[in-house]
């Protein structure tokens, strides 16, 4: 196959992989470089926020272009792979084409091989640790072995037992990094972002009080169990049985410009309302607060979500200034402005949600380095133009989803789709002067 | 088209008693359309007494068929050989369908799994209104396509009775009142003065009054 | 009670079924006599089925389907919805327990809450006893 | 038993159905829940199995190169394979049927690990409900019959209906992707007719400011125009009928019937604009204006605007804009009032004040905009949930109180007399409006579905939103897609607020338009079958499929009329089988018989 019928999409978060299906179901040879040891970044790691009704989170949406990815036969995935070096080669016929690096790391065990029966997990001294896989059904469904945590790296001994027990044989302990070379004419960008660290507000209390979490660690929560089981028996005021209060504080990471990240990361209030109105509907007599400088009440389906909330969960305009123990031992204390009344007020909860929003990757700046990409003031990957944000700087590179700035889900997978459009029409582009130039030839 | 609605199950259990072979049969054609006694229905009625049945702790066999049209004497001799064994026929027919097979089974009893309601059209997707009274005397050139036998709930013939308000008809807020159909309809064809009319007093015998009705096509019979 | 209850679980692929999957995969065990019955929405299925599982003996019908606004055919679940009360109130003259029949709403991702509607659901079922149906004569 | 094997033998052309069982144990995983050989010996006997086996990695490549050979030397020609969910390989399996030259449908997987070996709670219930998987999917593979598929050749064309901005740019990326774009407008001219949809400020990367202006319209026409690009005015479309690749479009252009041959359709049509209620309460004014009311002032009626903030006495005028009136649309009227509040600012050296409950900066830099607005002296009041600024009109002077409790609190108080609104503080009291004489008031607009939707939604099939918008809320319909197949959604008609947004989205579905046509033909199974004979012509499956995937006419030409189902329209519900009235609608893969084969229970 020429390489003017290929194309790489860095990154398989959901922008990636949205991308890389567009481009696969128009024949184009596609891969795609994961950095992780499977595809759909983020939006897997989501739980479903259906209460009574679906309440348009997209997860499902991303689950099933992510199952129709890993079964598209033009679709490569490359996992535990990052790429180091991008060069440009001029081909025979006078085209340009990529060239890139792939720097593999080892997964220590065969993908082709694993049939993910999960005997090697469960033989393992640390399992969940050395051996694990993000999520169940994680695609390639393939379990990855982390060098940090194995015995067999770490005791002159040498422990074996997944080897031992691997039906398939599909285990390679001495499984060594490997680079490979992979051509293309176009490449598609799609690294994703990093939620903010929240300990950079120490006085929110993050990672220093327990009860305090972020908006990703509830996801988590969500996606494992119901929320009634992450409160014990609640005690106060002499009384037993106690409902839990929970808070939801927004713009954690978003609209500071004290950190430079002075825009807004358009997923929070929606996230936040969402996951409320999840934990109102799983916990009847839960007292929820939402804590937000500006409420985005765009988008049909959120506005009726926020109709749908509004009496059960309390909304209050104005941001916590500090989060400590609470004095008498159970739950935190919070102090905030409640800009409403015109005053500082202070309440104690027993769970502190972080909406933490949307930073650029880390890895952002070594990237763009590595593939002569501008990144803008506030470091996501930076478009020519706003009008038509997924062309970046280089010719033959695009953009998708929010390495290129926050967005939604939904919001993620139509930018895919958008690169992919961009980048067929440069591989189109591409072939037609390569036709033209033999016929002149 | 004839549109019918399924009895209540407990109704058709308590007329099945004491037969040990029921035979439901269905119709395809008017009360398959109005969702009520096609095959679906019969195999959903059949399932349904079977179970009835064994609540009761009877035993019973309950076996379902379907014809093309029930109100035709020679579709329903094509069951002769189904019915064979049955010691009772369920009609999914309208009332018609029952009465056919009533005469061609005239050993075996028959009874109806339907109520025959109207003639009329689905509103919306199953929900159907009655549109004619099959009254024999057809009038609707006069009042604008909009039949007032049925469509007033009182057959009135000139003009709305006075309880009607803002179009809704007295006996029900739900039904529209025929007579302002009637005048909206007239209006919009800009014929209103053919209400000015006197309707005669309508001959009603050949609509029930006269008794059972019967329609001869003298050069298709021979 | 020494009652074990045969139980039919029509899943929707698109959310229960790949619930009761993952459930599967995290060996977060369900009682074993939950048969699963695949369909490609819960609107494919007919009053004529939920009546043809308690013929063939079942003592206990689960439906599950997709939250409101998220089936995958639009209203596929909110038809499901409506056959199901239609048919609750068929069982109901005919002499079976409405409760035999149960609806529920679940997402692909809400595997945990698959587990817990079965595993209460067959206790409800269980409680209940052995279906009329299955009477002898 | 036996019943299962009779009915089926019609569906196979009279040859007898013969299964072959392969089980896959997982490595040895699968021993440790049951014994394996057992349920073999299980299988073997079971009326209608002809070859059994086993084998440790299916799923691996030389699993599946074993399982071809095994195929096709078994001389079976239904298959059961005993092993993972069918979410995992199922189709993989199938492809390999197909390969071995038999139809896909002719496999079923008994899920035995995922659905049995590990999800039973107790020990002693695995070993029967493997055995009751095994014979339900035994059952259910006999009464397969095999799922056709269906090529049809598309059409390069598609319809963009609306000439808005989104309908323009559209038609020209449709047209760089060598499609065929036609253009079809209700207006006798291509004339976006509100170029204030568009969000005028976006800071570019090299930091300057790309104003979006008439200029990029001016722009676009004559691509339009250079690309020679089908334009039909004062068209609209009456009817459609078909499928993706292959609809057939019935158009009124110029009080004329036209038919087209299209390939995929994308509704880009402008909503419309309402005064809000609050506005049409009050007095008219010329001081009063919209939004879309005042971008007209700046651009078309300069003078007006002069007459109103210029006057001799050079007293500072004061410009009020109160958003939040209006349910939804509510990033475009902050943007449009950022940007206009700045140019008020800017031009007329006015005081301007924006009142808003919350400030929307969900979008491209719109917080940019914002911080810009700040600096430039634009004075942000944000009044509560409950009590919204009110308006009066006394002797022509528009008084506007504003209730900002911020400005309640006895420090900001005096603050609030010398913040530079001509605020003066009424009589003692609890709430302390922030008072306003505004030379200019400014009110959003409501933005609501254009006209003819109704129109253009019943000709087109589609469903709406509550909101009467284009796209039901679905979460599998976004970003855009409508319920029926090849016809997608672009721009505001169904939600998209600025421009950045609205551009982005028609190139997301330029995408999606392109995936549906560049092969040149469509491959789809023919999920669903119709038996002609059976059918009532009740129309119910015509009312209830959601795709809109059947249609009423003639099923073969000339002859009697029928249900049919368009395959490529078709996404294999099942509703319609599920509702037909006379089962003459049977989806292949689920026919009623063999989900009745599942509910067998084993006594």
């Amino acid at each position: 196959m020429n390489d003017q019928d290929k194309a790489i999409v860095i990154g398989g978060g959901i922008a990636g992989v949205s991308s890389a299906l567009s481009l696969a179901d128009n024949g184009y040879e596609v891969y795609v470089v994961e950095k992780k040891s499977s595809i759909g970044g983020h939006a897997l790691s989501f739980c479903c926020k259906a209460t009574e009704q679906c309440n348009s989170c997209g997860v499902c949406l991303a689950k099933d272009k992510v199952t129709r990815a890993a079964s598209s036969p033009n679709i490569h995935l490359l996992t535990h792979s990052e790429v180091v070096g991008v060069r440009e080669v001029r081909l025979k016929d006078g085209g340009v084409s990529f060239e890139v690096d792939v720097r593999k790391q080892p997964r220590f065990i065969d993908e082709d091989k694993c049939i993910a029966c999960s005997l090697c997990y469960q033989s393992c001294p640390k399992p969940g640790i050395a051996i694990s896989r993000p999520y169940l059904s994680s695609i390639p469904n393939v379990f990855s072995i982390d060098r940090n945590h194995c015995l067999a790296f770490q005791q002159e001994t040498g422990c074996a037992l997944c080897e031992d027990n691997c039906p398939a044989g599909a285990i390679f302990l001495n499984q060594k990094e490997e680079t490979t070379i992979l051509h293309a004419s176009a490449l598609v960008v799609a690294t994703g972002f990093t939620a903010y660290d929240a300990r950079k507000k120490g006085h929110l209390g993050y990672g220093r009080l327990p009860e305090v979490i972020t908006g990703l660690d509830l996801e988590q929560r969500l996606l494992a169990g119901r929320a009634s089981a992450f409160f014990g028996p609640l005690t106060r005021e002499g009384k037993e049985h106690m409902p839990p209060r929970i808070a939801f504080i927004q713009c954690v990471g978003s609209r500071d410009p004290h950190i430079s990240q002075d825009y807004c990361s358009r997923v929070c209030c929606k996230y936040a309302v969402r996951m409320a109105a999840k934990l109102k509907s799983q916990i009847s007599d839960a007292e929820v607060t939402i804590f937000y400088i500006d409420l985005q009440k765009t988008e049909s389906e959120f506005l009726s979500l926020v109709e749908q909330v509004r009496g059960k969960i309390s909304l209050i305009k104005g941001l916590p200034v500090e989060i400590e123990k609470a004095g008498n031992g159970a739950g935190v204390s919070m102090r905030y402005e409640n800009i409403d009344k015109g005053c500082m007020e202070s309440a104690d909860f027993d769970l502190v949600v972080l909406s933490v929003g949307i930073s650029p990757a880390v890895q952002n700046q070594i990237l763009a380095e590595t593939l002569c990409l501008r990144t803008g003031r506030d470091g996501f990957f930076a478009p020519l133009n706003l009008l038509d944000s997924t062309v970046s700087s280089r010719p033959g590179i695009f953009l998708a989803g929010t390495c290129q700035g926050p967005k939604s889900l939904v919001e993620s997978v139509s930018h895919g789709q958008e690169a992919a459009l961009r980048a067929v029409a440069f591989l189109r582009g591409l072939k037609k002067k390569g036709l033209e130039e033999v016929c002149h030839g | 088209m004839i549109v019918a609605e399924q009895k209540d199950i407990t109704e058709i259990v308590k007329m099945i008693e004491g037969c040990q072979n029921i035979l439901v049969i269905g119709c395809d054609t008017c009360v398959t359309v109005c969702l009520a006694g096609g095959a679906k229905e019969v195999a959903i009625l059949a399932s349904g007494l079977r179970l009835a049945l064994k609540v009761q702790g009877k035993e019973a066999e309950v076996h379902e068929t379907s014809i093309e049209r029930q109100c035709e004497k020679e579709f329903v001799d094509a069951l002769k050989s189904a019915v064979k064994g049955h010691d009772l026929l369920i009609s999914t027919g309208c009332g018609i369908g029952v009465q056919t097979i009533a005469e061609q089974f005239p050993s075996l009893p028959v009874i109806p799994a339907l109520n025959t309601k109207l003639l009329g059209l689905p509103e919306k997707q199953g929900v159907w209104v009655e549109r004619c009274q099959a009254c024999g005397q057809c009038i609707l050139d006069k009042t604008g396509g909009v039949c007032p036998i049925s469509r007033c709930s009182k057959s009135l013939l000139n003009g709305p009775c006075g309880g009607s308000q803002n179009g809704k008809c007295e006996i029900n807020k739900d039904i529209d009142c025929g007579w302002h159909l009637i005048y909206e309809r007239l209006k919009a064809l800009n014929r209103l003065e053919s209400l000015a009319e006197i309707m005669p007093v309508k001959n009603w015998s050949t609509s029930r009054d006269g008794g059972p009705r019967k329609v001869i096509r003298e050069d298709m019979c021979l | 009670m020494d009652f074990t209850p045969a139980i039919v679980a029509f899943c929707c692929e698109n959310s229960a079924y790949r619930a009761a999957d993952i459930a599967g995969a995290q060996q977060e065990g369900y009682p074993s006599n939950i048969r699963i019955c695949r369909l490609p929405c819960s609107g494919k299925l007919e009053i004529i089925h939920i009546l043809k599982a308690f013929e063939e003996g079942a003592d206990g019908v689960f439906v599950f389907a997709c939250h409101p606004d998220s089936c995958k055919f639009l209203l596929g679940n909110v038809r499901a919805g409506k056959r199901i009360d239609h048919t609750s109130t068929l069982l109901e003259k005919i002499g079976i327990e409405k409760e035999r029949l149960r609806f529920f709403f679940l997402s692909e991702l809400e595997w945990t809450a698959f587990v817990e509607m079965v595993r209460l659901g067959n206790e409800s079922i269980r409680n209940l006893g052995p279906s009329p149906v299955k009477k002898e004569p | 038993m036996d019943n299962h094997l009779d009915s089926c033998t019609g569906g196979n052309n009279g040859i007898p159905v013969k299964i072959g069982v392969f089980f896959c144990t997982c490595g040895h995983m699968m021993n440790d829940y049951f014994d394996v050989k057992a349920l073999m010996d299980y299988a073997a006997q079971v009326p209608g199995v002809a070859f059994v086996d086993e084998n440790r990695f299916l799923c691996t490549r030389s699993g599946l190169e074993w399982l071809r050979s095994k195929i096709v030397r078994s001389g079976c020609n239904r298959f059961v394979i005993a092993g993972c969910s069918p979410h995992q390989y199922e189709v993989r399996f199938m492809n390999v049927l197909e390969e071995a030259g038999l139809n896909r449908s002719f496999l079923t997987i008994a899920n035995i690990r995922e659905g049995c070996a590990w999800a039973c709670a107790d020990k002693e219930g695995c070993m029967p409900k493997a055995r009751q998987i095994l014979s339900s999917a035994i059952k259910r593979v006999a009464l397969a019959k095999p799922l056709e598929k269906v090529r049809r050749k598309v059409e390069s064309s598609a319809l963009v209906i609306g000439a808005g901005i989104s309908g323009i740019q559209m038609a020209i990326e449709l047209h760089g992707l060598g499609l065929r774009p036609i253009l079809v407008e209700k207006q006798e001219k291509v004339c976006p007719k509100d170029a204030s949809f568009m969000n005028p400020c976006t800071q570019g990367a090299q930091g300057s400011d790309e104003v979006f202006s008439s200029g990029w319209i001016t722009q676009k026409l004559k691509e339009l125009d250079d690309k020679k690009i089908e334009i039909l005015t004062s068209s609209q479309v009456t009817q459609v009928k078909g499928g993706p690749g292959a609809f057939r479009v019935t158009l009124e252009t110029a009080g004329q019937e036209k038919i087209l041959d299209i390939g995929s359709i994308v509704v880009s049509t402008e909503p419309e604009k309402r005064a809000v209620q609050k506005m049409t309460a009050l007095r008219p004014s010329h001081r009063i204006v919209s939004l879309s009311g005042l971008s007209d002032l700046v651009t078309r009626e300069r003078r007006a605007l002069e007459q109103i903030l210029v006057t001799a006495d050079k007293r500072t005028k004061y410009v009020c804009f109160i958003l939040g009136e209006a349910e939804g649309f509510a990033k475009r009227s902050t943007v449009m009032a950022l940007n206009e509040a700045i140019a008020l600012k800017k031009q007329f050296k006015a005081e301007v004040v924006i009142a808003a409950r919350d400030i929307i900066v969900s979008g491209t830099q719109i917080e940019t905009l914002y911080q810009k607005a700040r600096q430039a002296g634009i004075l942000f009041f944000r009044s509560t949930e409950d009590s919204g600024p009110t308006v009066s009109i006394e002797k022509g002077v528009i008084t506007v109180r504003i209730h900002d409790p911020a400005l309640d609190r006895p420090s900001a108080k005096a603050a609030s007399g010398n913040a530079g609104v001509c605020g003066s503080q009424e009589s003692e009291g609890a709430a302390r409006p922030v008072i306003i004489h505004a030379d200019l008031l400014v009110f959003e607009d409501e933005i609501l579905p254009g006209e003819d939707t109704e129109c253009l939604k019943n000709a087109l099939r589609v469903n709406l939103n509550k909101g009467g918008f284009y796209q039901e809320a679905n979460i599998h319909l976004k970003p855009n897609l409508s319920n029926k197949k090849g016809i997608f959604l672009a721009g505001s008609c169904h939600g998209k607020e600025e421009t950045c947004e609205a551009l982005g989205d028609v190139r997301s579905v330029a995408m999606a338009v392109y995936s549906t046509l560049s092969r040149g033909y469509l491959e789809t199974e023919q999920k669903v079958v119709i038996d002609t004979d059976k059918c009532a012509l009740c129309l119910t499956c015509f009312r209830s499929c959601p795709h809109q995937a059947i249609e009423i006419g003639e099923v073969e030409l000339g002859q009697k009329w029928g249900a049919k189902v368009i395959p490529e329209a078709c996404q294999g519900c099942g509703i319609c089988a599920g509702e037909c009235p006379a089962k003459a609608i049977e989806m292949v893969h689920y026919s009623d018989n063999q989900i009745f084969s599942e509910l067998t229970l084993e006594r």
